[in-house]
């Protein structure tokens, strides 16, 4: 195998609270291949977009990574790295588009200014050139009329061109790798489609990869073409996209699946993980899952499970993986009815 | 096991636990008490009867000693013994006028904010005229023609023209209210909006007004101190912080602790009152954390 | 925006005859007049108290004064000082500029200082030098203004004698200058009373600047600014300092009545010879007159004050920009 | 059957003023000409995009919005023309539950009175009886007894929006307003709800109206669904005919966005042009024809304002381009037609059956 574009090994990111140390990163690990997208998924409160912060070194105090983590990027260590080189590295050869696109632009400058601003920060040429290279780039994610909505300010602009404003940002310098945190949750449906048949576009026009990061395993299935499932700051499986859907092997997986409403499928009942994530500051010991899993039994509270390897490139951090036969009896009826279980 | 696991937010996020941690918290409130105390215990503690002039001619405007340790005025009088009385009227002065001002302020901004259509904007009219009139100078001119009017209509009247901030504070959080849905929710259930008023919007506004008021305290402290120096506010031979350093205030270079002692009592209970003003905003509202 | 501004000023106008009406009041509510207290003289008779009443119109009904007062305050005129037996106007007219080359030597000093300490302070956040310059704002700002003004006169006028006492001007040698040294003169008496009124004023722009600013640079486009690979100096210098000064502005409305209510005292024990020291003068006569011309100007202060800040922030602001 | 509910031309319009005396110079037409029936045990819901005007038509039937004009019948009883005191004992019989568990509960009220206030309000219970009742209600929304003494930021959102239901619940009503219950959620909470809502509804035969963006939540709760667009229902159906047989262009659109769990699908997507128009200047004629797709789009579609008509039995859609309609083709000559209607219904459809032939769940 080729060396990999990114390659995260064991990241934990702890947050040193008045109220004890929440380990909403711990120890995961994984790596993102030339023009590959890598999908995160998982509910709030698991990491994901902890990770993609520390990624770009982006956590604020009290929050630090934690050492004996790594993040190998074109043969550097990000977490070693000076500051000065690791800005040399932002928004130049990793960049990031955010949830929010209201709040994520200045509110007091226009938009063209900011795009630009990332090309007279990495670039060589003069501040005109920035301009008008920014003027391309918004352009190129399908702004009509770029020369005059670079002079507007974020407030004229629609939910989705706000967010084609930070595409376009984020591809200024033709980064290797884009992290996409949850680029599609504060729009509507068919502006998310417009906005996720973009990114896939360019991504075929520029070779980049790209780390996304959601909730909606609707998105992760259509972009995506190898996901982590995370929970509780941990990665609790990975597979190749295909793989993941026709094969869930955690009960979280699992569960979050058969908990969707599908558009596509009919359900009598929703299945339902029962139960709420518990904070970060504490979580359960042995397996983190178990006090909501349907098949936990006593060594899911005394052993943590590793990462089982359970086929090729499909990971799952469970002990099913090694007795399975235990699946046959869930001592939680799949689908809970309601006061049953109080 | 059900979906009442647990309960995701750490008590220790709390409004109290948070005023407790604050270090300077704590020094500000035993300051506070430390001021205070022996203001109001003044005829227990005080050396001496704050009006005496035992020796107008042998003892004006003696330097501290033991005997008088913080000196005595051009009257003879003892500073630290007038500084102790003055003390328990500046403060007393003080909480009755925030108390009138926060009540005034309160029930105006309740009834701006609540009131809807016309009504709810001429009180709102009002309001932006009165908060348009620098206070100081209309006290000015009002106690200058009011010279005689006895102490407890000093008072009031600090009182009447203090609350137009408080009331605009008060407006605004009741405007926002209106608008969230747990006020809508008790809409739906059909709630009189007598019962919306006093059970969903009311106990929401304390939080500000109790910050108001602290830091309302420290201020009329410093404007009764300030019209007392000017010769409008308290008036001799009664005591009262303000008017102890105007005793001292031509003499400033020479006898500097007649005016001295004085000024930092005040400053000393006024910072308290906005240490412990600000903390309480900063626990109670975490978002806003800025003095008014 | 002239639409705008035409509103604010025709409702600026509409406040000032309320403020007018009700301090028109309050006085002439009073008991007794400012004749009545100059008993103390014998050979000022009941009589002699008449004629001069007569001669200000204070025998007149209540009502009937009013009228002629609103008539006159519309017509621009104030009326006539008693105490200085000059018209309110004049009186006014020339202590007014020295007020507000006071003010304004105060207001710039003070948004100065305080902008500066804010950014040093959000700079070090949680540091010591953080809690030392809150320490010194919070108390600053507790300080009584006519005390601190006391203090610092007799620290560097009398026991450190580096500046003045106390006026505009030197009284004896200022009209015997050269043009330089007259300069040079008015610079040193302004210092003083000038940086107190700085000094107490800097702590309440310090204070809302540091909170402005920790919001803007909690704010998301600051993590997208460092996510472009933007410095922290840069950060905080351009991108959150252009939001945090947003909200500084609205603070000019409030702070002009601080600034107006300092000046006073300032000007007094500085013997500045300003508005401040003339209302303080009036108190002891009780000139009526002048007492409540100096309220209406302060409330004119303040309108301005506060549509001043209204322009400025829809100016700096372009999500309010579109709608002058 | 008489309808539970029936809304007629619901029409909700904010002014937009300026000036000192607040001169209207412009209204945004939040609902315009909205109706429709819903029965007794029914779930009809309303979907669309933010701005819509969903959640104004929900707040407006009860009254929290008042409505500008139109018509709102609950039980035959016309609920629009109610004086105040009859308006609150009506609404005991019509509830509502919020999008933001945080927003919508008193943050200075235990769970216990908050609960209690519906009762207390509609004197139907006091003292034990109205607290043994707190605690059944709790129990049946799944939350323990004795977090009566609680107050709500002690709760998760799930935890909250229970208590929301147990709110409403407690006045005992026969119909609720479910504003966006859901959207606030994460999946696993989120499913927890849902399922919550319709046991609760087979319990106590309890009609809803379900307002939500989320399609396939949608699909998973109504027996009908309206679809809203600026203000308008372009399409009103039984929830498996509109999903099978999208008929308006703008919810073939919609449906066809939705991201789809499942990445043997191959999508076919409808992308729409643009931005939706704002509410405070609609296009005339069809309100979407400035994004529209349907190939025989055309002059007449800008000048013609299409009725909701019946394309099916019981499917109702606003397009004079989809047959049958009664906008004759003279008529639409007349305003500049030139492309006559064509049934249109492209790889939406066959797209969703696909995928719910082929793939019928992991788990189901």
């Amino acid at each position: 195998m080729t060396q990999p574009l990114l390659s995260v090994q064991n990241l934990s990111t702890y947050f040193h609270t008045e109220t004890g140390v929440a380990r909403s990163v711990d120890g995961v690990s994984f790596d993102i291949g030339e023009a590959e997208t890598l999908g995160i998924v998982g509910e709030s409160g698991c990491g994901k977009s902890v990770t993609a912060l520390s990624i770009l070194r982006l956590i604020q105090a009290p929050g630090r990574i934690e050492p004996g983590s790594r993040i190998e990027f074109e043969g550097k260590d990000l977490v070693t790295l000076g500051d000065s080189a690791m800005r040399e590295i932002r928004g130049n050869r990793i960049s990031m588009i955010f949830q929010e696109p209201m709040s994520a632009l200045n509110p007091v400058f226009t938009v063209g200014d900011q795009v630009a601003e990332v090309g007279r920060v990495h670039g060589t040429g003069s501040r005109r050139d920035a301009w008008n290279h920014a003027v391309e780039m918004l352009a190129l994610t399908g702004i009509p009329s770029p020369e005059e909505r670079a002079k507007q300010y974020p407030h004229q602009l629609s939910g989705g061109m706000r967010q084609r404003v930070l595409i376009a940002m984020a591809l200024m310098m033709k980064p290797a790798l884009i992290i996409a945190d949850e680029p599609t949750t504060a729009l509507d449906v068919t502006i998310q489609a417009q906005i996720l048949d973009l990114l896939t576009d360019l991504q075929k026009k520029l070779g980049t990869s790209i780390l996304m990061i959601t909730h909606d395993l609707g998105v992760i299935a259509e972009t995506a073409s190898r996901v982590l499932v995370m929970y509780g700051g941990e990665v609790v499986e990975e597979a190749d996209v295909r793989v993941l859907f026709a094969n869930a092997h955690h009960p979280y997986t699992e569960g979050l699946m058969n908990a969707m409403p599908q558009i596509t499928h009919e359900r009598e009942r929703l299945n339902v993980i029962p139960g709420t994530v518990p904070p970060p500051t504490a979580w359960p010991s042995g397996c983190r899952f178990r006090d909501r899993c349907p098949y936990a039994w006593e060594k899911c509270e005394k052993e943590h499970p590793p990462l089982y390897q359970i086929g090729e490139r499909h990971n799952s951090r469970c002990h099913l993986a090694v007795e399975p036969e235990r699946r046959a009896h869930p001592h939680l009826p799949l689908v809970e009815q309601v006061g049953a279980t109080l | 096991m059900n979906s009442d696991t647990p309960i995701v937010i750490p008590r220790g996020w709390t409004a109290r636990s948070r005023l407790i941690r604050d270090r300077s918290t704590i020094l500000a409130s035993c300051l506070l008490l430390a001021m205070a105390i022996p203001c109001f215990l003044a005829p227990l503690i005080s050396p001496y009867d704050p009006a005496a002039q035992p020796d107008i001619v042998g003892l004006q405007s003696v330097a501290p000693s033991f005997a008088h340790p913080f000196g005595t005025d051009p009257f003879s009088r003892d500073v630290l013994s007038r500084v102790i009385y003055g003390g328990r009227l500046s403060l007393t002065v003080a909480i009755i006028a925030t108390i009138v001002s926060v009540t005034l302020g309160t029930a105006y901004g309740a009834a701006a904010g609540y009131s809807n259509g016309i009504a709810g904007a001429i009180l709102q009219r009002i309001l932006d005229a009165l908060l348009s009139i620098p206070r100081l100078l209309l006290l000015i001119a009002i106690f200058a023609a009011w010279r005689d009017a006895p102490l407890f209509y000093f008072i009031l009247v600090l009182g009447f023209t203090g609350w137009y901030g408080l009331a605009r504070l008060v407006r605004g959080q009741v405007l926002a209210l209106k608008g969230r849905d747990f006020v809508q929710s008790a809409r739906a259930l059909g709630a009189s909006r007598a019962r919306i008023f006093f059970r969903h919007v009311l106990p929401n506004v304390w939080s500000p007004v109790i910050v108001a008021a602290t830091l309302g305290i420290g201020h009329v402290i410093v404007l009764e101190a300030g019209l007392s120096y000017l010769g409008i506010g308290v008036r001799q031979p009664t005591a009262s912080w303000g008017n102890i350093i105007q005793d001292g205030s031509d003499q400033m270079a020479t006898h500097w602790w007649i005016s001295f002692f004085p000024g930092m009592a005040i400053v000393l209970t006024v910072m308290a009152f906005n240490v412990l003003g600000d903390s309480l905003l900063k626990a109670l509202e975490p978002r806003r954390s800025v003095m008014e | 925006m002239a639409a705008f501004l035409a509103r604010r000023i025709a409702q600026g106008l509409a406040v000032v005859m309320l403020v007018a009406t009700t301090v028109f009041f309050l006085i002439h509510a009073a008991p007794g007049d400012p004749f009545s207290a100059s008993m103390e003289n014998p050979g000022i008779t009941e009589g002699v108290r008449a004629a001069w009443r007569h001669t200000y119109g204070l025998d007149q009904p209540i009502g009937e004064q009013y009228v002629h007062y609103v008539a006159s305050v519309a017509r621009g005129d104030l009326g006539f000082s008693f105490s200085l037996q000059r018209p309110v106007a004049d009186a006014l007219g020339s202590a007014l500029p020295n007020t507000l080359l006071l003010m304004t030597v105060a207001l710039a000093a003070g948004f100065f200082i305080g902008i500066v300490v804010a950014i040093a302070q959000v700079r070090r956040r949680g540091k010591p030098a953080d809690h030392i310059l809150g320490a010194i704002s919070i108390f600053l700002f507790s300080v009584p203004d006519f005390w601190l003004a006391m203090l610092i006169l007799v620290a560097f006028a009398y026991w450190l004698p580096l500046f003045p006492i106390g006026g505009s001007v030197d009284p004896v040698m200022h009209d015997m200058m050269g043009s330089g040294a007259r300069a040079l003169d008015r610079v040193r008496h302004i210092i003083l009373p000038g940086l107190t009124l700085a000094l107490l004023y800097f702590p309440l722009i310090a204070r809302h600047q540091r909170a402005a600013l920790l919001d803007a640079i909690t704010a998301d486009y600051i993590t997208t600014g460092r996510a472009k690979g933007v410095s922290e100096a840069h950060l905080v210098n351009r991108h959150a300092l252009r939001n945090a000064l947003l909200p500084i502005v609205t603070i000019l409305g409030v702070a002009f009545p601080a600034l107006l209510t300092g000046a006073v005292f300032v000007e007094n024990v500085f013997s500045w010879p300003g508005m401040g020291r003339l209302i303080v003068n009036a108190i002891g006569s009780r000139d009526y007159p002048l007492l409540t011309a100096a309220v209406l100007l302060g409330s004119m202060f303040v309108i301005v004050g506060s549509i001043g800040a209204d322009v400025l922030y829809r100016a700096l602001d372009p999500r309010l920009r579109d709608e002058l | 059957m008489e309808p539970l509910l029936s809304v007629k031309n619901l029409r909700k319009s904010f002014p937009i003023t300026k000036g000192v005396f607040g001169r209207k110079v412009g209204e945004v037409r939040a609902v315009h000409d909205v109706s429709f029936d819903i029965a007794r045990g029914e779930t009809l819901s309303l979907v669309g995009e933010s701005g819509c005007g969903k959640t104004t038509t929900g707040r407006a039937i009860l009254r929290l919005i008042e409505p500008t004009s139109g018509e709102v019948h609950f039980e035959g009883k016309d609920v629009l023309a109610m004086g105040a005191g009859e308006m609150r004992a009506l609404r005991r019989e019509m509830q509502i539950i919020f999008q933001d568990p945080v927003s919508s509960l008193n943050p200075r009220m235990t769970v216990g009175t908050a609960i209690r206030e519906g009762l207390t309000i509609h004197k139907i219970a006091e003292g034990a009886d109205a607290d043994a009742r707190v605690r059944q209600l709790l129990d049946e929304v799944g939350l323990r007894a004795e977090y009566a003494t609680r107050y709500p930021h002690e709760f998760s959102g799930g935890q909250r929006q229970r208590i929301g239901i147990a709110r409403a619940l407690a006045v005992e009503p026969k119909f609720i307003v479910c504003d966006e219950p859901v959207s606030a959620l994460d999946v696993s909470v989120q499913a927890q709800v849902i399922n919550l809502l319709r046991d609760l509804q087979r319990e106590r035969g309890l009609t809803y109206l379900f307002i939500a963006h989320d399609l396939s939540v949608v699909k998973h709760m109504s027996d009908r669904v309206a679809v809203m667009y600026l203000g308008k229902i372009v399409e009103l159906a039984n929830a498996e005919d509109l999903y099978r047989d999208p008929t308006m262009p703008y919810t073939q659109a919609l449906l066809s966005a939705v991201p789809i769990a499942d990445p043997t699908v191959e999508k076919k997507r409808i992308l729409l042009e643009g931005d939706v128009p704002s509410p405070a200047a609609p296009p005339p004629g069809c309100v979407f024809n400035p994004r529209c797709h349907h190939p025989a789009k055309d002059a007449a579609c800008t000048v013609l304002n299409p009725p909701l008509e019946e394309k099916a039995p019981s499917h109702f859609a606003a397009c004079i381009k989809q047959p049958p309609t009664a906008i004759s083709w003279d008529e639409q000559v007349k305003a500049g037609g030139t492309k006559p209607p064509e049934s249109y219904f492209p790889v939406v459809e066959q797209l969703t059956r696909q995928a719910a032939d082929s793939n019928p769940g992991a788990l189901a």
